[in-house]
């Protein structure tokens, strides 16, 4: 009950603040200085066509109605269309986020693995060398740019040594699996195309591990200190005085506790893959949601921006809330 | 156990005591020591760039082009023949001015909206908050590169973009402090006096929220350089000829495979660099946790 | 269980036997990212224009003749043209017996359509065929269908050069209205059913096209000239040049699209093994403009000290890797009326006296505006260095396309590198750009207000005596070269990475960025 | 030298390690302890009962460590135990409760399971099982198990909570109760109730107890004997109504005048000086800086623990 009006306040705060997000991201697409509908039209356009053009597509009304025909299109669902790949950009994005979900995924579930097993281990072995090793692991993961690590790797798994594929989801003769959901690795299997599975999961590999070691970088960081945290704790010293074994100790009485923040971090971690994967994307050539967001900035197709940063922003706060969600669930104390 | 005989003692030691343990918790940290070379050694280069860069790192010299690391061209040479390694020193002073701007720009607006939020209460922090809150519900690199293209590119509009994204973070922390200090008794008895509250604000809450908020600039720093770095290799950052680090990764993307060198060594940089801000923050952290003080 | 055994060894055969391009299949690998749409009413990148134009015949087409780009007849037969007060009436013969791909007849009414399509949609092409004096207002009478073989078009006077090549594809492709119109939604004149499939009476069908995977085109066996020795192309989005490069070296693909100027210069050196390195000049210019509504460029020698200024061999020995043509001159080589001009050699002295004698000896500041790819970026460097040499601070501010045109349509910029695709074989498509301020192209953008050469572009663009049209452009190039706002860098040389089994390749890319032929490609 | 039946520590020696240097916590204790035996351990706080009781549940850690001697437990020596034996001997035969009982408690898992999980690992059966004795464990501390079972660690009053935790830890029928302060966070009405059903349960379940405490008064009430520690040395035992009525010990002497007594007027008077730093503890008896009766040996010589009467054992160089 009372999870339920907290999670009531929390999704009335999230929609005010995406109001708020929406104009934003208005006010930037209006402040650009491009000329959508130069973009549309190529440099060889005499100026005549362009100011033709502008007035068909309403950009010569007052902004004020500019913001209420995007407001309401954005109710219905309708974020405009791409001045570039002249489509309507929510299908732009229904086409482009499966593949950057899928990339998040398995970059997440690889940080959290790798993330929370070091934290572990070296809260537990404090100040040994597996403790040293993780940090300086860590602090490494933080600090390399994700866009040198991916072409260095690139370079070397893929251009020198072969061992991976280079760029995009799926070789280039590889026959996309049927889509049912966008996610190459599930769809494959479930339309039995193992070749295409075997192809996009190696596909996954170098980008997952470039995006996934910054994330399990910061994870095993707070999982560690989440973790001496907990360990210096009174109920682990009663834990301890039961008898019940280190294992057990680690496992059941610290580790549950220790996770409460950890699943936050995780949360804003896959939030923050939403970022790495423009970097990442760009790199390995991954058609999803960050490369369409970059190239949209780089080309100023603002129906594009506006669309992709506001579902970026969308996903990112609904991510959020769900993790405040999951902590309240998690910890008892929560509740009251 | 045995730990409160030890506040006992610290209360009869000097102050100076508490500085030789910072000094102490910072040797006995040789990670921290380790990324307070590296930021001294970043600083320094900076500063003595036109001293240390063998070339002059814009100016272009065809006949030299691509060419792979040598005596002559530690780092190697670029398609127009310039010097990597000159290259690369000169960008410190790049980053350390992208750093430096950020931080005071980011600084003073959080400062400015977090404590007044904090100080108010009310109306007046509902409304900053959210307005926060906006901010953070993007990504940060994704706004900071929405914000770079709106504002046009360059270094200059990249940095206010960096800033504009940072300024939350500080925010946050400035408001949380601002409310611990203004339920602290004295403030009440300050205003009795009959200060106003601006009076109050300016010289008795600000001053209190300024140091947890110069350590969280501090802690930040090694994230700006990768945001700047960011934004240059995908162009939305400094300008060409500028040699921002991340600018010239970039710029070797189509020689990474005959040509490697180009991206490698200001890469290398970038990541050196920011692990010294890492593991100097890293230090900080420590230091001042307070669990580690005993 | 034993189903899904043989399904799955199925599709592994299927893939491993796909492994290899086969005989009649060319693949190619490019970088598709920039395709924005395969409707002829629309396109207007060269490339797509290049698959375009491949599944779209129309009256006439363009074809290299003893190296110079002309129009010929394609579905038209033959044409006769009258000359009525100040219209010029044109009248199209099509052949007997034309059907679309799908085995429709092809009539005058798809035509006419396909003509009041593009200018109805008014995108980027419509422009040119108002060039040619045809409207959305007036288009029911100046495009009419006579009879089922006979399509009338009354333009303006014009050389006919210039009347024929605009009504080439890509955008005087003919599409089939039937079809078209049936698959229409929301009056869109079925825009977004052309864009990713092609309903044309071309040698090629667009079977389909899956954003940022591929391209596929299949023969078309009901072609009028009959059906081309390709039967499959494959267009795969390959975003990375240096991933093209090496699928193309290991056989995956027969072409290579878009490689690097460095890769291209290796395979030129390497020469041997089982690609080779194909060039040809492109129908396009590269240039530095300066705004002459701006501080020192108001100053004709300030123009000048920086047309000396600027080293053209570094430019296209260093950034083009010599894979571009001296060429000051804004026409192309070979093109009608083309005199070879290249006065211009880096003289320092000779700039730094100019820039003195114009009143600045110490230079001045400004800012040089350019798109974000490497090759104007690397020009703007130099041409940024070569400043520096004689006093003057260059700004490089690189942006979109999108926020330069902006800018430079506004005339809000001081200095400009940038280029210009020819959009059809005729002196006219560059002397109207660049000499003619009343067309608001390129002259009026650089402020280069000057009326003598804005009245010989136009008197040449309405000459049909060749001979006198002839001594107009040069003229005109005479006038222009010292004292326009632009600097020429160079004219581009295509090149591409091709295996050594294609065929004929050489052949069909003459006359590139405007022109490009697969039914001259075939393999070994 | 075994002393006591069930327990005996000799010579135990920790140490921790910090910035400031070695602080040597404990100096060579010595305690002992017979079955069913109730032994109260008071001193100042920071003199090392804790440290004491941990080392006896082999609960130290980085950065501290049992430098030395010896903790006989029912004839064997637990220092030379590996941990796995050490946890066949915690919560089974050694149980312990703490002075922040709701801290004590998880704060994840329910009261219910807290309780039968501890059951379940004395006895090796599973926790299903278990929960069938955790009705009768809370019933057993007074507590409505129906409410409680379900109830997690922060829903729970001080009171309450510490019940929990004496449920948990007599559920084993452990040979040996360590009671860490566990009445000092609780009210003073609360603090009678829970003393009273420790004792009645203590009583029934014929448990050694260690009850440390920094009240003297509550100690000598509650126990058979009362051992007094000070800087890291047990310095004084003897039964509980000896120690109040003949210290020997001056520190022992100073503390029992500094409790304010209902009903009598004394001055009191406190000890002068504070508690020494164990990183540089003062030399020989490590009281001696403080002491009225310090003399020469004593700067020098660390007292030994002896006998000076029928059991009562005195460290000062005053009784030797």
């Amino acid at each position: 009950m009372k999870l339920g009006s907290f999670i009531i306040r929390r999704l009335f705060l999230m929609l005010l603040v995406l109001f708020g997000v929406s104009v934003l991201v208005f006010v930037i697409a209006k402040v650009i200085p491009a000329d959508p509908v130069g973009a549309i039209l190529g440099g060889n356009a005499p100026i005549d066509l362009v100011e033709d053009m502008k007035r068909r597509l309403g950009l010569d009304k007052p902004l004020m109605n500019q913001f209420i025909d995007y407001m309401s299109g954005i109710l219905r669902g309708d974020l405009g269309t791409s001045l570039k790949s002249n489509r309507p950009v929510a299908k732009d994005i229904a086409n482009f986020f499966p593949a950057t979900l899928e990339l998040s995924i398995c970059a997440t579930f690889l940080s959290v693995v790798i993330g929370i097993f070091l934290g572990i281990l070296s809260a537990v072995y404090r100040n040994k060398f597996i403790d040293h090793f993780a940090r300086v692991f860590s602090i490494l993961g933080v600090s390399m740019p994700v866009f040198w690590t991916g072409l260095l790797l690139l370079l070397l798994f893929y251009f020198r040594l072969g061992w991976l594929p280079g760029t995009g989801r799926l070789g280039l003769f590889v026959t996309p699996p049927t889509r049912y959901t966008g996610l190459y690795l599930l769809d494959s299997l479930l339309s039995l195309n193992f070749e295409a599975f075997k192809d996009a999961l190696a596909h996954l590999v170098l980008p997952s591990i470039v995006l996934g070691y910054s994330a399990a970088a910061s994870i095993a960081r707070i999982t560690r200190s989440s973790m001496l945290d907990v360990l210096r704790q009174d109920f682990i010293r009663t834990a301890k005085a039961k008898g019940i074994g280190k294992r057990l100790v680690i496992y059941r009485h610290a580790l549950r506790n220790a996770l409460i923040p950890v699943v936050t971090i995780i949360g804003l971690t896959f939030g923050g893959l939403l970022e790495g994967a423009v970097l990442t994307e760009t790199i390995f050539g991954w058609p999803g949601l960050g490369r369409y967001i970059v190239n949209s900035l780089l080309l100023l197709d603002y129906p594009a921006i506006m669309g992709g940063t506001l579902f970026v922003a969308v996903i990112y706060s609904l991510v959020n809330l769900i993790v405040d969600i999951i902590y309240a669930a998690l910890d008892p104390r929560m509740r009251i | 156990m045995v730990e409160k005989s030890e506040t006992t003692i610290s209360r009869w030691k000097p102050i100076i005591e508490d500085w030789k343990h910072t000094f102490y918790l910072w040797k006995r940290t040789k990670l921290a020591m380790i990324g307070t070379f590296i930021v001294i050694g970043f600083i320094v280069m900076a500063v003595f760039a036109p001293l240390l860069a063998p070339y002059d790192p814009i100016k272009t010299n065809l006949p030299e082009r691509l060419k792979a690391p040598s005596k002559q061209h530690l780092f190697g040479t670029d398609q127009f023949g310039r010097d990597i390694f000159s290259r690369v020193i000169y960008g410190a002073r790049i980053e350390v001015w992208i750093i430096f701007l950020v931080t005071v720009i980011s600084g003073v607006i959080g400062v400015a909206v977090g404590v007044t939020a904090g100080y108010f209460g009310g109306v007046i922090d509902e409304i900053l908050m959210r307005i926060t809150d906006i901010f953070l519900a993007f990504p940060r690199l994704i706004l900071a590169m929405a914000l770079s293209a709106m504002l046009g590119r360059g270094l200059t509009n990249a940095i206010l973009a960096i800033s504009l994204v940072e300024w939350t973070v500080i925010a946050r922390l400035a408001r949380a402090e601002a409310m611990k200090v203004k339920s602290q008794p004295y403030i009440e008895a300050i205003k009795a006096v009959g200060a106003s509250n601006f009076r109050v604000l300016i010289f008795h809450v600000l001053p209190m929220c300024l140091s947890p908020v110069l350590v969280q600039l501090t802690l930040r720093m090694g994230t700006i350089i990768l945001t700047a770095a960011g934004l240059g290799f995908l162009g939305l950052g400094a300008q060409p000829p500028t040699p921002e680090w991340g600018a010239i990764v970039s710029d070797g993307r189509s020689y990474l495979v005959q040509q490697w060198w180009i991206s490698t060594f200001p890469g290398l940089f970038i990541a050196v660099v920011v692990l010294g801000f890492n593991l100097l923050g890293d230090g900080i952290r420590d230091i001042l946790d307070p669990r580690l003080r005993r | 269980m034993w189903k899904k055994i043989l399904l799955v060894t199925l599709l592994l055969a299927t893939v491993l036997s796909f492994a290899k391009t086969p005989k009649d299949t060319l693949v190619i690998a490019a970088n598709t990212e920039i395709f924005i749409t395969l409707d002829p009413a629309v396109c207007y990148e060269t490339f797509a224009a290049a698959v375009v134009t491949s599944a779209y015949s129309g009256l006439t087409k363009i074809e290299p003749v003893n190296g110079v780009l002309t129009p010929v007849p394609d579905l038209a037969e033959k044409w006769e043209v009258v000359q009525e007060g100040d219209v010029t009436v044109w009248t199209f013969y099509l052949r007997k017996g034309l059907v679309f791909a799908n085995g429709d007849p092809l009539t005058a009414e798809d035509v006419v359509f396909s003509f009041k399509r593009v200018l109805t949609i008014n995108k980027s092409p419509a422009w040119l065929f108002n060039e040619l004096g045809l409207t959305k207002e007036n288009m029911d009478q100046t495009i009419i269908a006579k009879d089922p073989l006979t399509v009338v078009l009354k333009t303006k006077p014009l050389a006919r050069n210039i009347v024929l090549s605009i009504i080439a594809p890509p955008w005087g492709g003919v599409v089939n209205k039937k079809v078209v119109l049936a698959n229409q939604v929301n009056n869109d004149l079925g825009e977004a059913y052309l864009t990713d499939k092609s309903e044309g009476a071309g040698p090629f069908i667009i079977v389909e096209w899956k954003r940022k995977e591929q391209v596929i085109m299949q023969s078309n066996p009901k072609y009028w000239a009959g059906e081309p020795p390709l039967k499959k192309i494959i267009i795969k989005d390959v975003p990375e040049e240096t991933t093209q490069f090496l699928l193309v070296q290991k056989g995956d693909v027969d072409i290579a699209w878009n490689i690097t100027t460095e890769q291209a210069a290796q395979l030129r050196e390497t020469k041997g093994g089982n690609i080779r390195l194909v060039t040809t000049p492109e129908q396009s210019n590269e240039y530095v403009a300066m705004n002459c509504g701006w501080g020192p460029f108001k100053d004709e020698k300030v123009r000048l000290a920086i047309k000396y200024a600027i080293d053209y061999d570094a430019i296209i020995n260093s950034v083009m890797r010599g894979f571009a043509i001296l060429n000051q001159n804004f026409m192309p080589i070979g093109y009608f009326g083309y005199i070879e001009l290249n006065p211009f050699k880096r003289d320092v002295q000779k700039a730094k006296q100019l820039l003195t004698e114009a009143g600045y000896p110490n230079g001045f500041e400004v800012e040089i505006i350019t798109s974000t790819t490497d090759i104007r970026r690397n020009e703007a460097i130099i041409v940024q260095s070569n400043l520096a040499d004689i006093g003057i601070k260059a700004n490089i501010v690189q942006m979109p396309s999108s926020e330069m045109y902006a800018k430079y349509r506004q005339q809000g910029h001081q200095m400009i590198i940038a280029g210009w695709g020819i959009d059809y074989p005729d002196p006219d498509a560059l002397a109207k750009p660049f000499a003619n301020y009343r067309v608001k192209q390129l002259a009026w953008r650089n402020m280069w207000y000057d009326d003598h050469a804005a009245d010989l572009a136009e008197k040449a663009g309405v000459e049909l005596n060749d001979e006198k049209r002839a001594q107009m452009y040069k003229e005109l190039q005479e006038y222009w070269i010292t004292r326009s706002a632009f600097a020429m860098l160079y004219q581009p040389v295509g090149f591409w990475a091709v295996s050594n089994d294609v065929v004929g390749f050489e052949r069909a890319v003459e006359g590139y960025t405007l022109t490009f032929d697969f039914t001259k490609i075939s393999k070994k | 030298m075994e002393r006591g039946s069930l327990l005996n520590v000799s010579g135990l020696r920790v140490i921790f390690h910090t910035y400031r240097g070695t602080i040597k916590a404990l100096n060579g204790v010595e305690l002992w302890l017979n079955e069913e035996e109730r032994l109260g351990i008071v001193g100042e706080t920071g003199c090392g009962k804790s440290v004491t009781a941990l080392s006896i549940m082999r609960l130290i850690e980085q950065p501290g460590e049992i430098i030395d001697g010896s903790i006989i437990f029912a004839g064997h020596d637990l220092l030379k135990f590996s941990e796995d034996d050490m946890d066949k001997i915690r919560g089974k035969q050694i149980s312990m409760i703490f002075q922040e009982p709701v801290a004590a408690l998880n704060p994840v898992f329910k009261v219910g399971f807290q309780i039968a999980e501890t059951i379940s690992h004395s006895r090796g059966i599973s926790v299903k099982d278990a929960y069938a004795e955790v009705k009768e464990s809370l019933e057993m501390v007074g507590l409505d198990w129906q409410r409680t079972i379900d109830l997690y660690a922060h829903e729970l009053s001080g009171g309450m909570a510490q019940r929990v935790m004496i449920a948990m830890a007599l559920a084993v029928k452990p040979k040996l109760l360590i009671a860490d302060e566990p009445t000092s966070a609780l009210d003073v009405t609360i603090q009678a109730q829970i003393l009273e059903l420790l004792d009645k349960l203590v009583t029934v379940g014929k448990n050694a107890v260690i009850l440390i405490t920094h009240d003297l008064g509550i100690a000598s009430e509650f126990c058979d004997r009362v051992a007094v520690m000070y800087a890291g040395n047990v310095i004084e035992v003897a039964s509980s109504a000896e120690i109040f009525d003949q210290p020997l010990h001056p520190y022992t002497k100073g503390l029992i005048e500094s409790i304010p007594v209902i009903g009598k007027s004394r001055e009191l008077v406190g000890i002068p000086g504070v508690v020494p730093d164990l990183v540089d503890p003062p030399t020989g008896c490590r009281f001696h800086p403080r002491c009225k009766h310090v003399f020469d040996k004593c700067y020098s010589d660390l007292p030994s623990l002896t006998e000076v009467k029928p059991n009562h054992h005195v460290a000062c160089h005053l009784y030797q």
